[in-house]
């Protein structure tokens, strides 16, 4: 039994045929196994390593490598914020620092599995559009820490009341 | 003389639908390159020979000739050959590339269709960072437009050349800008950059023949095969000739990507194009080419042109044309940390001096930022980065000592400042 | 070996020339600057670069100065083309090694006093060498997992690793088996297997050996020595019939033997196998046969001296008829000794029973590919050549069983060295308990435990002895290099003879 | 010969009588102190320096190189980490250690037995130079007689907590420093003068 659905097996062995070797397809696999579960477990690993002969060692040392692949549960919301050169000329420091507390209330009220998980980015490449933040895979331009709250709102109604 | 701020790239930009084929088609001369090179009125030597004359340089921040580059490319070898569209763009500062998978992603297809006829590559790639992931959307659809309307795939335009492009989406790491860790990247691997030589064009991806060249400077290549040398060389300086892209940031009216011709006043820049200063800023200091690249000070910015030439006599680079402004509330010190924190962050640990001195940079600058940092910490900077600098496989060690150097040697007064009212105050705001 | 792959040429007489600190120097085409320099005997200091691997460059160590080049260069990647002016000991390069050094320091946790690899650590030669600096790192350093369990032979110390990649390119290149990767990036990065995946192969302790600090340490020799009290002299393997040259680490004022260590040749390259490095523990005292046991008569076994022990044996041989005597003759000893054997019983005094002693579950035809292989004993091939000089039949066969089928009444039997490659060793000398007499000549201390056998004669180990091994493609592995015995009634086959014959010239 | 110095010879003695006065006359004086002194102490005017040992204890300083001690953690355990630096530089060849695998992965390796072999010593004090951890240190004790059955080396429970050292010395050092820097120098003068207070009681 695969621990991945049909889709994304099918998804994934399409990578592997796609790609000159296989050991190219492991950046887009773990690209589509993150997008339907998340984060990449060990099982995943696993299986790659067994059915479809991705070696696990290079598979966990492209994990740890790449930024954007987590080995550890997500949360709803993944918010990445740029924190580089012009973000932080631009106020990204007051608007992390506000959203921490925003996390930190929400965890404070519904435990450790709050909506929101905050991850100071090193570069999200939207200069012009300072400070900028990811929430998963939509791009918040302008996220300055007076706009915060009503952001944050936008996405989790319930929980921020 | 020509225009005064010619359209080479950004050619649909400000029409509707820019991205789609028909408006690159009807507006921006579209596909007429390929039909040119392929329908064979030009040779694959008269390509090469013509983006030679065009003295068109590498627009991701080496500043490399293009058509030299392209010559590279053994000739005798007849074994599978790829050209590699760097889409990567992660120089901090940096955001042109996007803005050309936005506004005009077809004339960067339409470059790489003609670069690889130039190298005789049947396969290509585009590497984009993930944190593009709408215009990673607006590239697939290219692609398959593009495909759709036979200017890829096998036999293109009845040429008998095929040339397949494939997208191939990064996963978070700077070090994938570099072309040899792009290439490791694009081989399912952590993205560290290769010892050379061999050089890619040698033996590059899967230990094959390879060009990596900039999205920028792809797009350059349909203008130049439709305008020729001559008309290019009209825009830029006599040894930076062409458009460049700028991309422009920080506390400006209008901040954005602009096309203008390299050797374009600074100033003017700044005051037309972007509107001026926010109200009540001023210029406390500039990074020209990038977070690594060394700062310019206000006096060393006037009279200052956009151009390669321009840069190197101050001591400094044009990069990728990522133009960040310093204004007069920042704190110096903490934009230091920011850059350093960057690139030790993002050093792929491969390189001892790399790994260990953008970490002890850093570790440093906690100190100096924690007020538990030795009085002579500045001076221990300017030490480790001078050491760190030109012994690394790929330019990381150097693109972290660049700015270490310019901040300790121009701003010196500034962080001496720092650190003895943090050592004072005995702690520092985080 | 992969140095090919460095550019030495195969077969190919086109050479460059080139000069290295002032020296010219003429090598193959296509050497690199390093390689080259090997060859000659110069040496640039490095970490990454490993003759039997392929090129990293990654601990930019090897930095040299090349005439008329803006940046100095890795000798490593750095192809000697003619006419090129190499330095690799200018102020300004010496300064390049010396912060090199600095840098891999930087987050290395000194803990010298409780690490193995002190006293033969790269990091500390070289800080001998080009450093004794006041170092400038004066921040907390990046702590990282140590002592790690990430192997049978194997501790890892993260912590000391200073990422040469060497381990990780062993696996991937010479035992294939690709078990260690480097994790994470930058500063944080760290070398180790997959969560809870361990190394399992035969070839764990060459990771110890190629490391260049002491991130991989052994198991086997943690902590037992300081290396600087170690003396180290030339031998060969005796654990199997590749007879991997290698280097025997002793103390020998306490007569103790610590490790084997491979010794780079054409035989076995730069690597050994685990079993190998086993082979030491036999000539250690709690181990090994340290004196002569003899039953005289009905009396009980007894310790005695060695010159007793033969004048019982050779009171027993001349009682003989040349028909009773037979040699049971197992294929670990030298070639010297099996001369030294046959000419005394076979040519002089006419015995012509001569059985092989093996290993019934031997496969021969068995090998891992890489060194080891199924025949465990190291002259397979000396014996077989041995016999046939003596005019025996020289085929590989076990004559064990023939042997005790026949149950000659005097049997002098010359038993295996590595007991712990027989293992059917006990068996077999319980089946040797129920003969007559078998004067049985050992370094094996277990085969005191067989109370049925009457005469037992204390032997050198390999490293205790000159001669040689025929591998099995008969090349030569020399033991030319003694230690004194680990014990003081240890002989070898060619001294017994010897006394042998002495006493058998006074008897006549 | 640029570099040679002449000297003059010393006088010679020729006059008899006036050898026979100068010596007689120091010999005198010397007796004339000698005696005083006798008579300042046994009137009892001046406190005499002799000690009636061992009834009345003797204290040599802390810095005496007398009978070794090993130091100890915070919990009670040696410090000793069995570098065998200390057996590396006794020129007595003294000093065994057999070092083990200590369950704890923080201290890693331990002496498994640390034994002086006293006869042999020399007391130089290498071995206190040599360790890094500030482990072994030479006490003012400095009385080692004994009986031929008495116990001549020193075991590490002997080394470490005997009656003498009241339930056993810890260093001043920082425990978990294992790194020096560079301005850290282990065997300054804060390191001796708080090493034995143990010693000066007694």
């Amino acid at each position: 039994m695969s621990v991945f659905g049909d889709g994304l097996k099918a998804e994934i062995e399409g990578f592997l045929k796609r790609y000159e070797t296989r050991r190219s397809a492991i950046l887009p696999v773990l690209h589509a196994i993150q997008d339907v579960h998340g984060w990449i477990k060990p099982e995943h690993i696993e299986e790659l390593h067994t059915v479809y002969g991705l070696d696990r060692v290079h598979v966990k040392e492209v994990i740890t490598f790449y930024d954007i692949y987590k080995d550890k549960p997500v949360r709803k919301f993944q918010i990445r914020y740029c924190k580089n050169i012009t973000c932080h000329m631009l106020g990204a420091r007051p608007a992390i620092a506000r959203i921490r507390e925003h996390i930190a209330a929400l965890d404070a009220a519904h435990g450790e599995d709050g909506a929101f998980s905050l991850e100071e980015f090193p570069c999200l490449g939207k200069c012009d559009g300072a400070p900028v933040m990811l929430v998963n895979k939509e791009r918040v331009e302008h996220a300055t820490v007076d706009k915060i709250d009503q952001l944050l709102t936008k996405y989790a109604p319930t929980v921020l009341r | 003389m020509a225009q005064d701020k010619p359209r080479i790239i950004l050619r649909t930009e400000g029409l509707a639908n820019p991205r789609a084929l028909k408006t690159y088609i009807e507006h921006a001369e579209g596909y007429t390159a390929i039909k040119k090179v392929l329908g064979g009125a030009v040779t694959r030597e008269q390509l090469i020979e013509e983006v030679k004359a065009s003295g068109l340089r590498g627009r991701g921040g080496a500043g490399f000739p293009t058509g030299l580059k392209w010559t590279f490319v053994p000739q005798s070898d007849t074994g599978p050959k790829y050209l590699i569209c760097n889409n990567d763009e992660s120089e901090p500062g940096t955001f042109k590339d996007r803005h050309i998978c936005t506004v005009n992603p077809h004339q960067v297809i339409e470059g790489m269709v003609l670069a690889a006829f130039a190298i005789k590559a049947n396969k290509g790639y585009i590497y984009t960072r993930w944190e593009f992931q709408e215009e990673i959307g607006y590239l697939v659809e290219a692609i398959k437009e593009a495909y759709a309307a036979g200017f890829l795939g096998k036999n293109i335009l009845g040429s008998g050349f095929d040339f397949d492009l494939d997208h191939y989406s990064g996963a978070g790491a700077y070090i994938c800008g570099e072309e040899t860790g792009l290439i490791s990247s694009l081989e399912g691997k952590k993205g560290q950059p290769k010892v050379k030589p061999p050089f890619p064009a040698v033996s590059g991806y899967l230990g094959r023949p390879t060009i990596v060249n900039n999205t920028e400077t792809l797009a350059n290549v349909p203008w130049i095969v439709n305008h020729g040398a001559k008309e290019f060389r009209q825009y830029g300086t006599e040894k930076s000739p062409g458009s460049k892209l700028f991309s422009i940031s920080g506390a400006l009216v209008r901040p954005g990507v602009y096309e203008v011709p390299l050797g374009y006043p600074f100033e003017r820049l700044v005051q037309e194009e972007c509107g001026g200063y926010l109200p009540g800023r001023s210029l406390q200091a500039l990074i020209p080419g990038g977070a690594s690249a060394p700062l310019l000070t206000p006096e060393e910015v006037k009279g200052l042109t956009l151009d390669y030439e321009a840069m190197a006599s101050r001591g400094t680079m044009l990069g990728s044309g990522a133009i960040m402004i310093i204004d007069d509330r920042q704190v110096l010190a903490e934009l230091l940390k920011v850059t350093i924190e960057f690139f030790a962050h993002e050093s792929c640990g491969q390189c001892t001096p790399c790994r260990e001195g953008t970490g002890w940079l850093n570790n440093i600058m906690d100190g100096v930022l924690g007020g538990t940092a030795k009085p002579d910490s500045v001076e221990r900077m300017r030490t480790v980065a001078k050491h760190m600098g030109g012994k690394t496989i790929c330019a990381l060690s150097d693109a972290c000592a660049m700015p270490v150097t310019s901040y300790v040697q121009k701003f010196s007064g500034q962080l001496q400042a720092y650190l003895a009212q943090a050592a004072a105050a005995g702690s520092h705001v985080k | 070996m992969s140095e090919a792959t460095q550019g030495q040429g195969q077969g190919s007489v086109e050479t460059v020339t080139f000069t290295l600190n002032d020296r010219e120097i003429t090598v193959p085409k296509g050497t690199t600057v390093m390689a080259a320099a090997r060859l000659k005997d110069v040496y640039i200091p490095h970490f990454c670069w490993h003759p039997g691997l392929k090129i990293a460059g990654v601990c930019r160590f090897c930095l040299v100065k090349v005439d008329n080049r803006p940046k100095l260069e890795i000798a490593c990647n750095l192809t000697a083309t003619p006419g090129m002016k190499v330095s690799s000991v200018l102020p300004e390069v010496k300064e390049a090694h010396k912060w090199a050094l600095e840098f891999h320091l930087v987050n290395h946790p000194l803990d010298c006093p409780i690490c193995d690899q002190a006293g033969e650590c790269k990091l500390q030669d070289y800080y001998m060498e080009v450093g004794k600096y006041k170092s400038e790192m004066d921040r907390p350093k990046v702590l990282k997992p140590k002592a790690l369990d990430i192997g049978s032979e194997l501790v890892l110390d993260t912590e000391r690793c200073i990422l040469c990649d060497r381990c990780v390119r062993f696996e991937e290149e010479v035992t294939k088996t690709g078990a260690l990767g480097i994790f994470n990036r930058g500063d944080r990065a760290v070398v180790g297997t997959y969560p809870d995946k361990k190394i399992e192969h035969n070839y764990q302790d060459n990771l110890v050996d190629i490391c260049p600090v002491g991130a991989f340490t052994s198991r086997d020799f943690r902590f037992k020595q300081r290396v600087w009290f170690l003396k180290d002299k030339p031998a060969v393997c005796p654990g199997c019939s590749t007879g991997c040259h290698v280097d025997v680490y002793a103390k020998p004022q306490v007569r103790s033997y610590f490790r084997l260590k491979p010794r780079e040749s054409a035989v076995n390259g730069f690597w050994m196998c685990d079993k190998g490095r086993n082979t030491y523990k036999h000539m250690n005292q709690e181990q090994r046969l340290r004196f002569p046991l003899v039953a005289e008569g009905t009396a009980a076994r007894r310790k005695t001296t060695v010159d007793e022990a033969l004048a019982a044996l050779v009171g027993r041989l001349l009682a003989a008829n040349k028909e009773d005597v037979a040699l049971l003759v197992s294929a670990q000893y030298t070639c010297e000794e099996y001369k030294a054997l046959f000419d005394l019983f076979v040519v002089k005094l006419g015995v012509s029973k001569v059985y092989q002693w093996r290993e019934p579950t031997e496969d021969l035809k068995a090998f891992d590919g890489l060194l080891y292989r199924g025949d465990h004993n190291p002259n397979t091939r000396g014996l077989s050549e041995a016999l046939k000089a003596a005019g025996l039949p020289s085929e590989v066969k076990n004559g064990f069983d023939d042997l005790v089928r026949q149950a000659p009444p005097l049997v002098i039997a010359l038993g295996p060295e590595v007991a712990f490659q027989f293992p059917s060793l006990p068996a077999q000398l319980k089946q040797l308990e129920q003969l007559p007499f078998v004067s049985l000549w050992t370094i094996d201390g277990a085969a005191a435990n067989y109370a049925g056998l009457k005469h037992l004669l204390p032997m050198k180990g390999f490293a205790e002895k000159r001669g040689h091994y025929l591998n099995f493609e008969a090349k030569v592995g020399d033991l030319a290099d003694p230690f004194p015995a680990g014990s003081e009634d240890a002989r070898d086959v060619t001294e017994v003879v010897a006394a042998l014959s002495d006493l058998f010239a006074h008897s006549l | 010969m640029a570099g040679v110095v002449k000297v003059a010879l010393p006088p010679r003695d020729t006059n008899l009588f006036q050898m026979a006065f100068g010596y007689t006359s120091t010999i005198l004086t010397g007796m004339m102190k000698t005696f005083a002194i006798f008579w300042v102490q046994i009137t009892g005017k001046e406190k005499t320096e002799t000690l009636e040992w061992p009834e009345q204890p003797a204290t040599y300083s802390d810095r005496f190189k007398g009978k070794h001690f090993l130091t100890r953690r915070d919990d009670g355990q040696v410090r000793c980490t069995a570098c065998f630096l200390c057996a590396t530089a006794c020129p007595a060849e003294c000093i065994h250690i057999v070092a083990g695998q200590h369950p704890s992965n923080e201290i890693e390796k331990f002496p498994v037995r640390f034994e002086i072999d006293i006869l042999r010593c020399v007391f130089c004090g290498f071995c206190e130079e040599a360790c890094p951890v500030d482990a072994i240190r030479l006490g003012p004790e400095y009385a080692m007689s004994g009986l031929s059955g008495d116990k001549w080396i020193y075991t590490k429970d002997y080394l470490a907590d005997r009656g003498e050292l009241h339930g056993g010395i810890s260093s001043v050092k920082v425990e978990n420093e294992k790194h020096f820097t560079t301005d850290h120098h282990p065997h300054g003068d804060d390191l001796i003068a708080t090493d034995a207070p143990h010693m000066r009681h007694h």
